[in-house]
């Protein structure tokens, strides 16, 4: 039964983490595009609009949660659910660093290692189009259901490259378990140049990371592929009839699905949590240096604050990354929180990079969209399969 | 109430997974929307792989998991050509009653 | 015993879903039943040791064609069945058959299968994407290659008859 | 392995070529393709058969090549193999070499015809067949390469088959022949169930094995069932009516099928198997007897016609005969020899007598001939150098072979030879006949004749040589090892006779046609009886017509087209008709058109099959 409990405290875990890390990384994604576009983003609730997120939750959860009276009710309920269920589950099989140790208790920091992690992932994000496509079909409205239409043809499209995206790597590495996946691409050429599969030997994967990250916006139906809510031509797409909390479900899984995916990029082609150098040459010290210099970097943003309120939350962030910076010292801990550290850190610059673009780039046409599915990435990802296929096996 | 065993017992499997074909032969008998039918026949094929599966368990080797992946490609293959002739079919007589679409018959 | 509980739930969780399939009146809903099917197949797949089977369930029925059927009814927009009266028979006599039907067919299992070591996860490792891929690529590389060419004509089919004709 | 498949598969390649594409090629692609297939067929031969040693003294034993086996039943294992022996060679060089130079003649010849592809595809075919037949190492495969030459000589006699008298003369030579291979036939079932195998090895081995004096009876059913075949293709009593009609086909035709290769298949057959003759003196008698008939009728009608091809026609039919007479008296060797040197000067008569036809721009009637001497001199010349072949005139061919048979045949009963002799009078005599009238006197006819190109009367030079020479090829010798010859030269009181006789024809022919052409009017009206049977070629056709043709007709017309046809026949066919569509009647209702009522019976049956096995189990 121990097997139950400890797997029921760890889901509980990562659940929590999981839902506040989306709410935060939507607060992030809007400060970031503010600051790409000249804004200041919010700021107003908690410092630095820290606590905005909660804010949107509670309005959320609040809100009226009306139901729109010409709508087939069972599907028009189901979708979100089945949207944001499978958006949660797929990170049952993410792991996220090596192992807890506790005492003489250990287990690894993931949900389940699947040795057919990888296409448990690819499946679920098969079976992800339902929500949107039931979503668009149940709302019975137009806007909706074209929006549907083409969420569930362009991530149909969308899935094939990705797929030959991943199948790429996965025979270089040689296993379907991301654990090994991440373990096989340990080590570093030349003592520095570390294994990942964008740099693995016989054939570095870059090729098939870039097609992956774009295929990878198509399925979560980011910009520049955002096309089933395209405002400005089908008002807000599959969700136009949601409000309320089913609204925040679509939102809570299309954040979920970027973080799923940005793992899956991180696991497969940048090496998970192995670390970017060599610990001799000291990144094990990163995590501290950056927190440490961050905390003091509000210490004295506290002493000399520009606003009122800083004068008391910036010296309380200062302390809590000192401190975090000390935790990262601490022998019996580091070797754990390390790999988080990296892993986390890849994380987060993969998921930068989508809200980089978001802030960047135009929306596509939807025939270019497709073409561009068929007749670029299609072909490119079987060559560049072909090519690695062909290096492996003269290897 | 027999005690509930420790391990499922292989029928279990065979016996499920006639249910379903059976109830697939009722959808394909008893609908009569083509799409319904179709998806009734899938879900015979269905019933169909478990078996091959479950037999593949008892003798301990993969061969029934090729040929039920096979199954599964040539469905595929199927549904490709099917759903097209349906769109067709609907194109054509703007129906997909299976009972309108009679014309075999003369 | 977990085994067999957990068994038990896919098995009905199949079985309810494909009676919904059969009685539901409109093809979406019968759409989705059949997804549930599909996925507690899968998970039962994985019980009997078909790792690769069970993802390749997901991926290509669940994920491919499943959709696909959706998109049909959608692009269709197929509406629910119009009741018909049933003649009589079928109305009264379909439900007993099946039953009897199912019955027979399981009396005969039972009666021609002898016992053996049943389903436990993790039993059987024969079923893993390795094990497969080198069975598929060696001793049935011919009928792949026959299949994936069966694929391609099937493909060119659906494209010949969906097109629309150009006038 | 010589890979001898490729000598008839070249002549077929070139068959198919022409055949399916010809109608676009250009000409001179048709040519190259027809008459290159044929000539690297020839060289390949010489290939062959130096490398087997079959120039330089060797090849006493045959050379077999086994490719794939054919017919696998029960005890009967018929396989697909080639052989070659000194037999076959000589076959093989005298098909090859003669058919080349023919090819190479129809190429002027035909220049001017329609279906020109055709023409060329029909004769490679033949090419093809004939090589099949000299070279099969079993009766099947012979059979096989027999009915196929069969086949390519009713195409080739039919080719104008816009003239009604060709495509009649194509059914009767077809028909004709569909007798003997009858017989040929019903040996080769005779020799399957005796020897269980249609191998020659093993037959003849088998053959040869038992006592020639207490050879069974079948033996002799066998023999003569082949000499019917025989008598059939090689236009022997009584189934020589069809050669003459023959003529109906392009010269080339009457030339190479009619005259130097199709028509010797049946001695070449009977020459093979003879150490199944051998044992049946009784069937060897019969070809002897039929033989020197057919020579002697065949040559007394030849004294008489009128048509230059005719002539030549009637003098093949009984040359034939002559060959037979040398295999029915046992000198198998003298016939293969005979076969050998008229193909050379037979083949030449034909070739320039189409030259003579092409010249008169169609005309073959003698009486519209004469005094072409001067206008075609070369044409003239080779011809002439046949007729001294042919004639038996010391030192060339035809008086070796002719001796060769004429000896064996005094040896086996003088009376033959004295016929022979007398029949070799009259061949010589007609044959001059036909060369006199031909080129001497005034020009009778009212076209402009013209030399014919060189691309024609090359090979009739080349033929010419060897006719002249070809006697110095001792066959008899070469074949040694398979036919021991008896050499008994005539006594020499009566050496001179054949000979005396050839030169008196000449002699005869000249007094008649050149010197004064006045006697054969009167010498024709004085015995208007005899003149007329022979003109009229002894009414055998009439008599066919009549004995065997029209009762025949007569009564499939009223038998089995009245009676059986319409009435059995067509009653059965309408009551399955009528049964079927009633049954279909009732079965129609299965058939609603809705597919579910379709997979209604499938379900039914598949809970059928489902509760017998449950039925069953109980039943255990």
């Amino acid at each position: 039964m121990n097997f139950y409990i400890v797997s029921l405290i760890k889901s509980a875990l990562v659940a929590f983490v999981l839902l506040t890390a989306l709410a935060y990384i939507q607060w992030v994604e809007r400060k970031v595009l503010a600051h790409i576009q000249l804004r200041i983003g919010p700021r107003r609730v908690g410092p630095h609009g820290l606590l905005q997120p909660l804010a949107d939750v509670i309005k959320l959860l609040t809100k009226e949660d009306m139901i729109p009276s010409h709508v087939n009710k069972f599907f028009y309920l189901l979708a979100p659910f089945l949207a944001v269920m499978f958006a949660l589950i797929s990170i049952a099989v993410i792991p996220f660093g090596t192992e807890v140790k506790i005492g003489n208790f250990t287990t690894p920091m993931q949900l389940t290692d699947l040795n057919v992690g990888v296409l448990f992932i690819l499946g679920l994000s098969g079976i992800g189009v339902y929500g949107v496509a039931l979503a668009g079909w149940a709302s019975n409205n137009k806007y909706a259901l074209i929006g549907g239409l083409r969420s569930s043809a362009q991530m149909i499209s969308y899935e094939l490259p990705m797929a030959m995206a991943i199948a790429a790597p996965l025979l270089l590495l040689n296993s379907l378990s991301f654990r090994e996946l991440v373990d096989g691409q340990a080590g570093f050429y030349l003592g520095f140049i570390p294994k990942w599969s964008i740099f693995h030997g016989p054939f570095p994967q870059i090729v098939s990371f870039i097609i992956f990250l774009i295929a990878a916006f198509a399925e979560t139906n980011r910009v520049p592929f955002d096309l089933p809510e395209a405002e400005n031509e089908l008002v807000a797409g599959f969700h136009t009839e949601y409000g309320s909390m089913k609204f925040a479900a679509f939102f809570m899984a299309e954040y979920a699905n970027m973080v799923t995916v940005s793992c899956v990029a991180v696991l497969l082609f940048l090496g998970g949590w192995q670390p970017l150098w060599p610990a001799e040459y000291g990144s094990g010290f990163l995590p501290t240096l950056i927190l440490g210099i961050s905390g003091l970097v509000c210490l004295y943003h506290g002493m000399n604050p520009a606003r009122p309120m800083d004068r008391f939350t910036l010296p309380v962030f200062g302390v809590v990354f000192l401190g975090l910076a000390g935790v990262f010292l601490i022998p019996a801990i580091a070797p754990m929180l390390l790999p988080l550290f990296w892993f986390l850190s890849k994380v987060g610059v993969v998921l930068f990079i989508y809200i980089w673009i978001r802030g960047t780039l135009p929306r596509f046409r939807y025939d270019q969209l497709m073409s561009f599915a068929w007749t670029v990435m299609f072909p490119l990802a079987i060559v560049n399969l072909f090519i690695t296929a062909l290096m492996v096996a003269l290897n | 109430m027999p005690p509930i065993p420790e391990s499922v017992p292989f029928t279990w499997y065979l016996i499920l997974s006639a249910i379903l074909f059976t109830l697939g032969i009722a959808g394909f008998l008893f609908r009569r929307n083509v799409i319904t039918v179709f998806m009734s026949i899938e879900l015979m094929l269905n019933a169909v792989n478990l078996s091959f599966i479950a037999f593949s368990y008892k003798f301990k080797q993969p061969d029934g998991h090729i040929f039920s992946f096979f199954v599964m490609v040539v469905a595929a293959a199927e549904a490709a050509v099917g759903l097209a002739i349906i769109l067709t079919i609907f194109k054509n007589r703007q129906t997909l009653e299976i009972d309108e679409v009679s014309s075999l018959k003369d | 015993m977990e085994h067999v509980i957990l068994f038990l739930i896919f098995a009905v969780i199949a079985v309810v879903a494909a009676i919904n399939l059969v009685l539901q009146s409109h093809p979406i809903s019968s759409a989705l039943s059949l997804v549930g099917v599909m996925g507690a197949l899968a998970l039962i797949y994985l019980q009997l040791g078909g790792e690769f089977i069970a993802s390749a369930q997901l991926i290509v029925y669940a994920g491919a064609i499943m959709v696909l059927f959706i998109f049909v009814i959608m692009l269709l927009n197929a509406g629910t069945e119009r009741k018909m009266k049933r003649n009589l028979w079928v109305k009264y006599g379909g439900l007993p058959l099946m039953a009897l039907f199912i019955g027979v067919v399981a009396y005969v299992i039972e009666r021609m299968l002898p016992p053996s070591p049943g389903g436990l996860f993790g039993n059987m490792t024969h079923g893993n994407p390795q094990e497969i891929g080198r069975l598929l690529f060696q001793q049935y590389l011919l009928p792949f290659e026959v299949t994936s060419i069966l694929i391609l004509i099937a493909i060119l089919g659906a494209v010949v008859l969906a097109r629309k004709e150009i006038e | 392995m010589q890979q001898l498949w490729l000598i008839p598969l070249l002549p077929l390649a070139g068959f198919a070529i022409n055949g399916f594409f010809g109608r676009r090629l250009p000409k001179i692609w048709i040519n190259a393709f027809a008459v290159g297939s044929v000539l690297i067929a020839f060289l390949w031969v010489i290939k062959a058969l130096s490398a087997l040693g079959a120039f330089s003294g060797g090849l006493e034993e045959a050379h077999v090549e086994h490719y794939f086996t054919w017919i696998q039943s029960g005890a009967l294992n018929i396989s697909v193999d080639f052989a070659v022996d000194r037999l076959t060679a000589v076959m093989l060089m005298i098909v090859t070499g003669i058919g080349t130079l023919i090819h190479i003649y129809a190429v002027g010849y035909m220049d001017h015809e329609s279906g020109y592809y055709r023409f060329f595809a029909y004769l490679n075919l033949f090419m093809f067949f004939m090589l099949t037949l000299v070279l099969a190492n079993n009766f099947l495969l012979l059979f096989v390469g027999w009915e196929g030459v069969g086949l390519c000589s009713y195409l080739l006699i039919g080719f104008y088959f816009l003239e009604n008298f060709a495509t009649t003369a194509g059914n009767k030579a077809f028909i004709v022949n569909r007798i003997g291979d009858f017989g040929f036939s019903l040996a080769i079932f005779l020799i399957g169930i005796h020897f269980s195998s249609l191998d020659f090895g093993k037959v003849f081995g088998q053959a040869k094995a038992l006592p020639v004096e207490a050879s069974p009876g079948w033996m002799t059913a066998i023999a003569l069932l082949l000499l019917v075949g025989a008598t059939g293709k090689s236009a022997q009593i009584p189934l020589y009516v069809w050669l003459p009609d023959a003529m109906a086909g392009p010269t080339p035709v009457s030339a190479l099928i009619h005259a130097a290769t199709m028509v010797t298949a049946g001695v070449y057959m009977i020459a093979r198997s003879s150490s199944i003759f051998l044992h049946s003196p009784l069937a060897l008698s019969f070809v002897a007897v039929i033989g020197i008939a057919t020579a002697f009728m065949a040559a007394s009608i030849g004294l008489v016609q009128n048509d230059i091809k005719k002539v030549f026609a009637y003098s093949t039919v009984s040359q034939l005969g002559y060959m037979f007479v040398g295999l029915g008296t046992g000198a198998f060797s003298a016939g293969i020899f005979h076969v050998m040197t008229h193909a050379f000067f037979k083949a030449l008569l034909f070739l320039g007598a189409g030259s003579v036809i092409h010249a008169l721009s169609g005309e073959q009637d003698l009486r519209h001939m004469g005094g072409l001497l001067k206008k075609i001199p070369i044409t003239a010349t080779v011809l002439f150098c046949a007729g001294v072949a042919i004639a038996g005139v010391p030192p060339f061919s035809g008086h070796y072979s002719k001796d060769a048979i004429l000896e064996s045949a005094y040896q086996y009963a003088p009376w033959i030879f004295w016929v022979g002799v007398f029949t070799a009078f009259m061949t010589a005599f007609y044959v001059f006949r036909a060369l006199f009238l031909c080129f001497f006197g005034e020009y009778r006819g009212h076209h402009h004749p013209h030399e014919s190109p060189f691309i024609m009367w090359g090979p009739l030079a080349v033929l010419a040589a060897l006719s002249l020479g070809g006697g110095f090829i001792n066959i008899p010798k070469y074949l040694e090892p398979l036919f021991p010859a008896s050499e008994t030269p005539l006594p020499a009181g009566i050496a001179w006779v054949p000979v005396a006789a050839g030169l008196g024809g000449i002699a005869l022919a000249y007094l008649f046609y050149v010197v004064s052409p006045a006697i054969p009017e009167s010498i024709g009206s004085m015995f208007k009886p005899v003149y007329n049977t022979l003109y009229n070629k002894y009414f055998v056709d009439e008599a066919y017509a009549s004995a065997v043709v029209d009762p025949i007709v007569d009564g499939s017309r009223s038998l089995l087209w009245r009676t059986v046809d319409a009435g059995a026949i067509d009653g059965a066919v309408n009551g399955v008709g009528k049964t079927a569509s009633g049954i279909g009647e009732l079965l129609r209702r299965l058939q609603s058109g809705y597919i579910r009522d379709y997979a209604g019976w499938v379900v039914a049956g598949a809970i059928l099959v489902v509760v017998a096995m449950g039925i069953m189990e109980v039943a255990k």
